[in-house]
């Protein structure tokens, strides 16, 4: 469900003169006294072209506006390696909680023990689903933690007299962020292919090792939605080049508590926290990308991480006795005293440093904590078994209602990939107006387009939290638009039709850019924007 | 089970689908010596109960004290509307509007969004955000080494008053691809960045790099010690530099000062900041947002994803994501950025914050924090050992000396119930008991004597053995 | 804006099994062994048919299923009578503090200090402005508070020795919960008409009044949109005949600040603070409908109403000292000591009684409470002022484009009145055909058919904060929808199109009662429910 | 101006219009003696911050202490997903949904609730909320004496054991149109209620009214006492006399007792209740919900709301406010009730928590809240000097007998964070000093230990003087 209607820009709502008065600040007599004076060359000339609007103006744009969107909370939405699964409201009422909300990020520790336990004991459970040594917690989002994991790469290379090992290898199918990581982290992305069943060529492997090779950079399940079965064998040869393994946690959901990291030959990786633990994407984030590591890369962990003083550092998390499990324990303000701090350089010489302002989106590390406090050992498990249920039962269904699975052969993990070579060949349709038209059918569409490898693919991420009606009811949305493709394939060429807006031109976009509303708009070119 | 709809019905339907015997069957792929053994340090799963007591203990443990603590993270009203706007499921659990037509709510408020950025900080174009306020800074110096054709080497100079953390940062993210940073000093007795002598060309004194090697100059406005920077005269000398001048600013203060696309003769190139003081709570360090701005003419080495206005099938105008080309989901190795997931709830907030307070709210939140800033230091300033560190203005933030070590003057203020602001002695050791201190609009008359108060306290106990500065 | 996909009842979601498992409470061992025993007869057999889901299904049913609906958050709503505008959200947020909502009703005065300080001066403020000497906030809503209100009338009739009188004059255009009130009491309403211009027909009333006479129940301005010119008239003659006046406070917005009940003579009132004073409406409430009486019904207030103990009773309320209205002085915990506690039956003795559980809608009390204090003395009459310059320019506006004014010689108040009588005589369209017209252009429709007394008819209240932008787009609806009817009645007639149901029909909901879901129905007649 | 979007060439254009000077003109009908002077008890306006401070310090004045208070409101835990859903702005700012085409969500709502209401009372229908679970027994005593045509008079029997807030309330509301009321007593062993002498149809001794006069019985399960009484037989006698059933229950109750509908031979005929308990805070007193359910055959004399299932102009299903013509609106002085503004939030707060919890979920809430109950009478009952008032099985409320009393042991409760129960000797003075006490299942062991402690350690303290009960 959908609004149908369009909204103005909120600048055309603008009136000269409105103002949203209650949300501005009271001054006192004295403030008017107080200010220092400015050199007048320092300020401000014309007041910024911001809206001027009533309170009600801002509620009703942005409520309408809102209803513009797809989302989880009102779609089902099997967007392939976004693990789009339903994030439980008790995350968010938690990490909301008006002191959290409050704290400063340099709160001084002894008021912030509340805060630095939930950050510490994620650590301790993140360490044990990965199976890593060490986690920190500090990078944003999946590919900021990539840029830590190639960067404590490249310092473990370097601290060992090895600097130039400069080039990591991806499997063709990775996600862009992978060797854009590489990119920037100064090195040389280098593409391996894989089979005709979507594991690495090994012989391919072989040939690309080597005296430059920093590392390689894999998730598994890969994105081609299977597990990687020759891992140990990977691990071996790269290991055995002298290259480190870095683990892409974006498909982790898929393995949770079945299969670790860390016991698979991984050296370093990052866990994609808004996506396997439970942060609704925002609409483009936040997100976290927490990065773990295998003990020789230790030394290298960016900067803040949270240690605890006294106790052993790694017998606890979230195994805790049962009264804490209940809360109890801490219901009374027990310890004032100082357990827990942020370790810094002086901790941590060989760091890598700082990725953030801060010590991490810690709204999301909340959500994660949370969730992983309700989901336990058992329910982790269960998040891995659905989710790949899920996904072969879907995979199952449209591959019998007449869709090319690109590797029929495999298993399914959490997720799979259909090709629609033969429909784009023999019916003109393109797995882009499939994805079109399911959203006019009331679904939001897969991955379209990536992994690149699979042409005409779609990749679908079903998870664990939708039910067998809902796949149910996909596969019949899937085979009606088979139908369409066959009898009226412009009917799925011209889709959508039910939304705010008919199919977009991107091409008009990227050449007569409009990128910032201006009152009158002058002509613009893209010429003018070339640079 | 929590948060899986399957019944016991549902599972044997869909396996004898797949054929398979059981759900295990469906991991059979991999190697089961692999296979975890054991995850003793996740305990068993609490209800929603149990784990909201758990967290409503430790919220309650670190209390809310009085906050006089700025040093890049400021505390402002946010008006209820904000959070119970963007909140909404549509917005909240959406992804990434890859599927435009889809996403309208979101793409129309991030296109707003790049609207009010680019006008706030006097540019052309905006992204959609960046992680936060120092990883935009790294991203701005990998980007102005790539747009700046003009400069020959990969060389940056980085004013020291820029917020350490930030410098930090720019040295983790940009080590990699090589680049070199140098620092321009802050004169101790104003709080102002020094330019190079015969600023203006030449080759300066006690640098190893000409005029011609550098590709940008980084100056924040107000620095990390709130102090206003000369930032036409930077502006212009790093534009005589052929360098990029990249332009680190605190939103909120651009309701008052002049925004970076008005700096010197010709305005800055780049322009990033944190934009956490635009609707975003503290949080506990995040998540926030970074912002980047720039002119026209760099949008293609701008990263982050950008909203453009376009057309659909019949014409009527939609939004969509667009130079996409610059990304790393089309461009990969040679993307601008490895940045895909960015910030985009807070830069919704930010959005909702600036649609309501509008261009004249803003300027009195601005005013006002300065206000309260300089009653902050006027009493802070009456106690004996207690003097200003700088001359220079302010805007909303002060460096203040001490008689004795700061850090345990901030121990016995957190036993106060107040965080008394940062010891600048860990992030600049040459300054000494010097400690940086904030008022926003947040801060009433009353909380600033409470401040005073227990400062005066705390300063007339005797200094501990040692504890001369 | 609206969803246009319906969506099943939540009963069609439900599976046998499913379950929303992480809102179960986890029992301890000892909870196993600790319950009594329950006499088998006493327990329930058989399971309530409630429905079996995970929480997404919930959440995305219910997320959905608000989309079905029009709001002030979305949609321009005059819907007269009724007082749809913009609620502050900082009245909700500020509602909602945990502590408010953690706090049980029958906590002791030490822990209550902070709440009761609220409603106290709610309590003073609610007394300034209605210039009433006693207020009681625990009726629930407006409807509530005209019981008692009618109830004290009686009471004191009775105290006096007068118990006869049981007749409550209620003007012919008054809302029906005044005639019900009266009915409700043990009264007998009886209708007073009203002039051409819509002011209470004087002659009448002074016909109907007499030695029976209880009292009468007015609204000023009244429902027909107008302000009774002649109240001072009308008070003198009912206090002459031995009644009292009975304000019904539904359309307070229109004066506040202006003119006061108890100035313009009336005995007893209502306020709807769900209404005039910033709680959304919840799709049906909450309300809370507080009573203010004049000094000779303050014995009979309902209980129970806020003390204070120590100083003048009435000396504060919303007028403190700037200090506290910034917040300040209540800041730092002071006054642990006990100032205000509940009066009950031995403060009250004559008390009417108790009218509610526990001391009100205490979240609405509050929110009436955040929302004065942002609005203050000055914002108070700027409420009256533009919610009376809306509606007057509305009218004209409209007026002009070719609807007729029921009283085309008055000013409005905060709302008005059109008349589609000539439209149903010349084109056979009705006002019900252009409320269903409007849904379809994205407003929602104006109140239809009250009051009765007026045919064919439309209450418009747009309120204070709509923008002119606003009431010129419903014009420019209003001028399409006249046109539709000369050119295309039958469009009017089936309309809405847009809506995610077309017209309803009910008739056929009283005829075949469907009141509850049965998996099976069995063939359920009308006749079966005739009682 | 807050909340007022007009600007002055607004004002001025639209002045224009009406051809008035300026607004003041517009109250021009009102005669100017009358106008408002002064409203001096009305201060400034304050801006959203210093709103919320006030606000968030007059909360924080109260704080959170443990709370063992039931008697009529309960503490449960509420899932997030009820309140994030239902103060969504579509449901939270619509009004009644009188259009119905534009209303569906709200309507659907509606008749999943009625549907739910009456599966779990064990009837056929359901209105759309009351306003509390007191008024709504006012209204059903009311309701059965329009209903119940067998009975002469308007006479009432209601259990002692019912609510006193409860009984106060019908009291004040029927007594205009003439209702009495009689209470059946308790037993003061057991606590449960006693029927007359001779129940089954005689007149029975003490009372003036004799079988036939009786409209209806009321009683409450589990009573005021947590204690749980002979609804069969109450329900049976009621029958027998000729009068309608009127049961008031706990909804949380329901997911272990016997249903309404199931009582006796023939079933309650009206049930109403406090809806608070499913998913609404304490919050201080309201808003709450009052719901009430009843048989097929009384649905036109049932007051408030009905949503009913229909069809729309083409066929396809749809919901509606139906049966009216029972309503005010429609029927003004014949109306069953004045009732219009109801509690539809709550009672949406009501859909949402009993759709999460289900049958199984309710029972398990109802079981723990039984067992934290008995573990927290075994624990006081512990201490020298408390022992149980009532030997009959509980719910979740238990009265205790103190050696002293109840209200100066609860100041020093409240003293110690604890709000320790009712002083039941202020609504029922005979039983001397009594204590009602609960615990629901948000009242862990420790909680229940903590309070165990604190009574020790108040009762340990010799009783003031004049403090033996
Ligand atoms: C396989 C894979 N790797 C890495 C990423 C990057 O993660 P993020 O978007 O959090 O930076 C993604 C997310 O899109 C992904 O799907
Ligand atoms: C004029 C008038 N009087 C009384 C009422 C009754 O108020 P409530 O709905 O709060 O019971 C209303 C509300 O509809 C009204 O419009």
């Amino acid at each position: 469900m959908i609004a149908r209607a369009r909204e103005p820009l909120i600048f055309e709502h603008s009136r000269p003169g409105r103002a949203a008065r209650a949300q501005w600040p009271a001054a006192s007599a004295e403030d008017e006294r107080s200010a220092e004076h400015i050199p007048p060359a320092l300020l401000r000339r014309r007041p910024a072209a911001l809206p001027e609007l009533s309170e009600l103006d801002v509620v009703r744009h942005y409520t309408r506006l809102s209803q513009l969107n797809f989302s989880i909370d009102t779609h089902f939405y099997p967007l392939g390696s976004c693990t789009m699964k339903y994030n439980p409201k008790a995350c968010n009422a938690a990490a909301l909680l008006p002191e959290f909300l409050a704290r400063h990020p340099l709160s001084p520790p002894e008021l912030s023990q509340g805060f630095l336990a939930c950050v510490y004991e994620l650590q301790e459970m993140l360490k044990a689903i990965t199976g890593m040594r060490g986690v920190a917690l500090s990078p944003l989002a999946g590919a900021h933690g990539e840029f830590a994991g190639v960067a404590m790469i490249r310092a473990y290379h370097r601290s060992r007299g090895d600097p130039t090992r400069n080039e990591i290898l991806v499997p063709q199918a990775a996600h862009g962020t992978n060797p854009a990581t590489a990119t920037m982290c100064g090195c040389v992305a280098r593409e391996i292919p894989v089979d005709a069943d979507g594991d690495v060529d090994l012989s391919a492997l072989r040939a690309a090792l080597g005296p430059r090779t920093a590392g390689i950079m894999l998730t598994n399940p890969s994105t081609l939605g299977v597990f990687e079965r020759r891992i140990e064998e990977v691990a071996r040869l790269v290991h055995a080049a002298g290259g480190l393994l870095y683990y892409d946690g974006a498909n982790l959901n898929a393995i949770l508590g079945k299969v670790r990291p860390g016991d698979m030959g991984f050296d370093v990786m990052h866990v994609n926290l808004h996506k396997t633990f439970s942060t609704p994407h925002g609409g483009g984030g936040p997100g976290a990308g927490p990065v773990g590591v295998a003990q020789r890369l230790l030394p290298f962990l960016p900067l803040p991480i949270v240690g605890r003083d006294g106790g052993p550092a790694s017998a606890e998390g979230g195994g805790e006795s049962e009264s804490d499990d209940r809360g109890e324990s801490d219901d009374r303000g027990e310890g004032q005293s100082v357990r827990y701090r942020w370790l810094d350089e002086r901790d941590l010489p060989q760091s890598i440093g700082r990725l953030a302002g801060f010590g991490g989106n810690a709204g999301v590390l909340l959500r994660a904590y949370v969730y992983l406090r309700l989901l336990g050992r058992e329910g982790l498990q269960r998040v891995a078994e659905f989710a790949t249920l899920n996904a072969n039962y879907l995979s199952a269904r449209l591959q019998q209602v007449g869709y090319d699975a690109a590797y029929p052969r495999r298993r399914a993990s959490h997720e799979f990939i259909l090709t629609l070579r033969r429909q784009a060949q023999e019916l003109g349709v393109t797995a882009m107006d499939v994805a079109k038209r399911l959203l006019d059918l009331g679904f939001h569409a897969p991955t379209t387009y990536f992994p690149l490898l699979i042409s005409e693919c779609l990749l679908i991420e079903p998870t664990e939290t939708e039910s067998k009606e809902t796949l149910d009811a996909f596969v019949t949305a899937m085979t009606r638009i088979l139908q369409e493709a066959r009898e009226d394939p412009e009917r799925l060429q011209r889709a959508p039709y039910t939304l705010p807006v008919r199919r977009l031109d991107d091409v008009h976009a990227a050449r007569e850019l409009d990128l910032a509303y201006r009152e009158r708009r002058p002509q613009e070119s893209s010429d003018a924007a070339a640079s | 089970m929590p948060f899986i709809p399957h019944t016991a019905d549902d599972v044997r339907d869909m396996l004898a689908t797949l054929g398979a015997p059981d759900i295990e069957a469906l991991f059979e792929e991999i190697p089961p010596h692999l296979r975890v053994q054991e995850l003793d340090a996740i305990g068993r799963g609490l209800s929603e109960f149990e784990v909201m007591q758990l967290m409503r203990a430790r919220a309650r443990a670190d209390g809310t004290p009085l906050c006089f603590l700025g040093a890049g993270a400021y505390e402002h009203h946010i008006p209820a509307a904000v959070w119970s706007t963007i909140t909404r499921g549509e917005f909240y659990s959406a992804y990434t509007p890859y599927q435009a037509e889809a996403s309208q709510g979101t793409l129309q408020t991030i296109y707003e969004f790049q609207s009010m950025m680019a006008s706030l900080t006097g540019m052309e174009v905006s992204n959609a955000s960046l992680y936060d306020g120092a990883s935009a800074l790294a991203e701005a110096c990998l980007m102005a080494v790539r747009a700046n054709r003009r400069a020959r080497g990969t060389h940056i100079r980085i004013a020291r008053s820029v917020h350490p953390h930030y410098r930090q940062v720019a040295l983790t993210t940009a080590a990699g691809q090589g680049l070199t940073f140098e620092e321009l000093p802050f004169d101790r007795a104003s709080g102002r960045t020094l330019l190079p002598d015969g600023a203006g060309g030449t080759r300066d004194a006690g640098s190893a790099h000409g005029a011609g090697d550098i590709s940008a100059v980084v100056i924040q406005q107000p620095n990390f010690f709130g102090v206003l920077e000369d930032v036409d005269a930077v502006t212009d000398w790093a534009h005589a530099s052929g360098a990029l001048l990249v332009a680190v600013v605190n939103p909120i203060s651009l309701g008052v000062l002049k925004p970076p696309g008005e700096w010197g003769a010709a305005g800055a190139d780049i322009v990033v900041g944190e934009g956490q003081p635009l609707g975003c709570p503290l949080s506990s360090g995040g998540p926030y947002f970074g912002f980047m701005t720039t002119r026209l003419q760099h949008v293609r080495q701008m990263p982050g994803r950008i909203v453009g206005r376009t057309v659909d099938l019949e014409g009527r105008p939609g939004f969509t994501l667009t130079l996409q080309a610059r990304e790393q989901h089309i461009r990969r190795a040679r993307a601008t950025s490895n940045i895909c997931t960015n910030q985009g709830l807070l830069m919704m907030a930010g959005t909702v914050y600036l649609a309501l307070m509008g261009a004249q709210g803003l300027e009195r939140v601005a005013q006002i924090s300065r206000a309260r800033t300089a009653q902050l230091v006027r009493a802070l300033t009456a106690i004996p050992g207690v003097r200003r560190a700088f001359s220079a203005p302010l805007f909303h933030e002060a460096a203040l000396m001490l008689d004795r070590p700061v850090a345990a003057v901030l121990r016995a203020l957190a036993a106060r119930g107040i965080v008394g602001g940062l010891d600048l002695s860990t992030l600049y050791p040459q300054l000494g008991a010097a400690l940086l201190i904030c008022a926003t609009e947040t801060k009433t008359s009353q909380d600033i004597r409470r401040y005073a108060a227990a400062l005066d306290e705390v300063l007339r106990a005797p200094p501990a053995a040692g504890d001369a500065p």
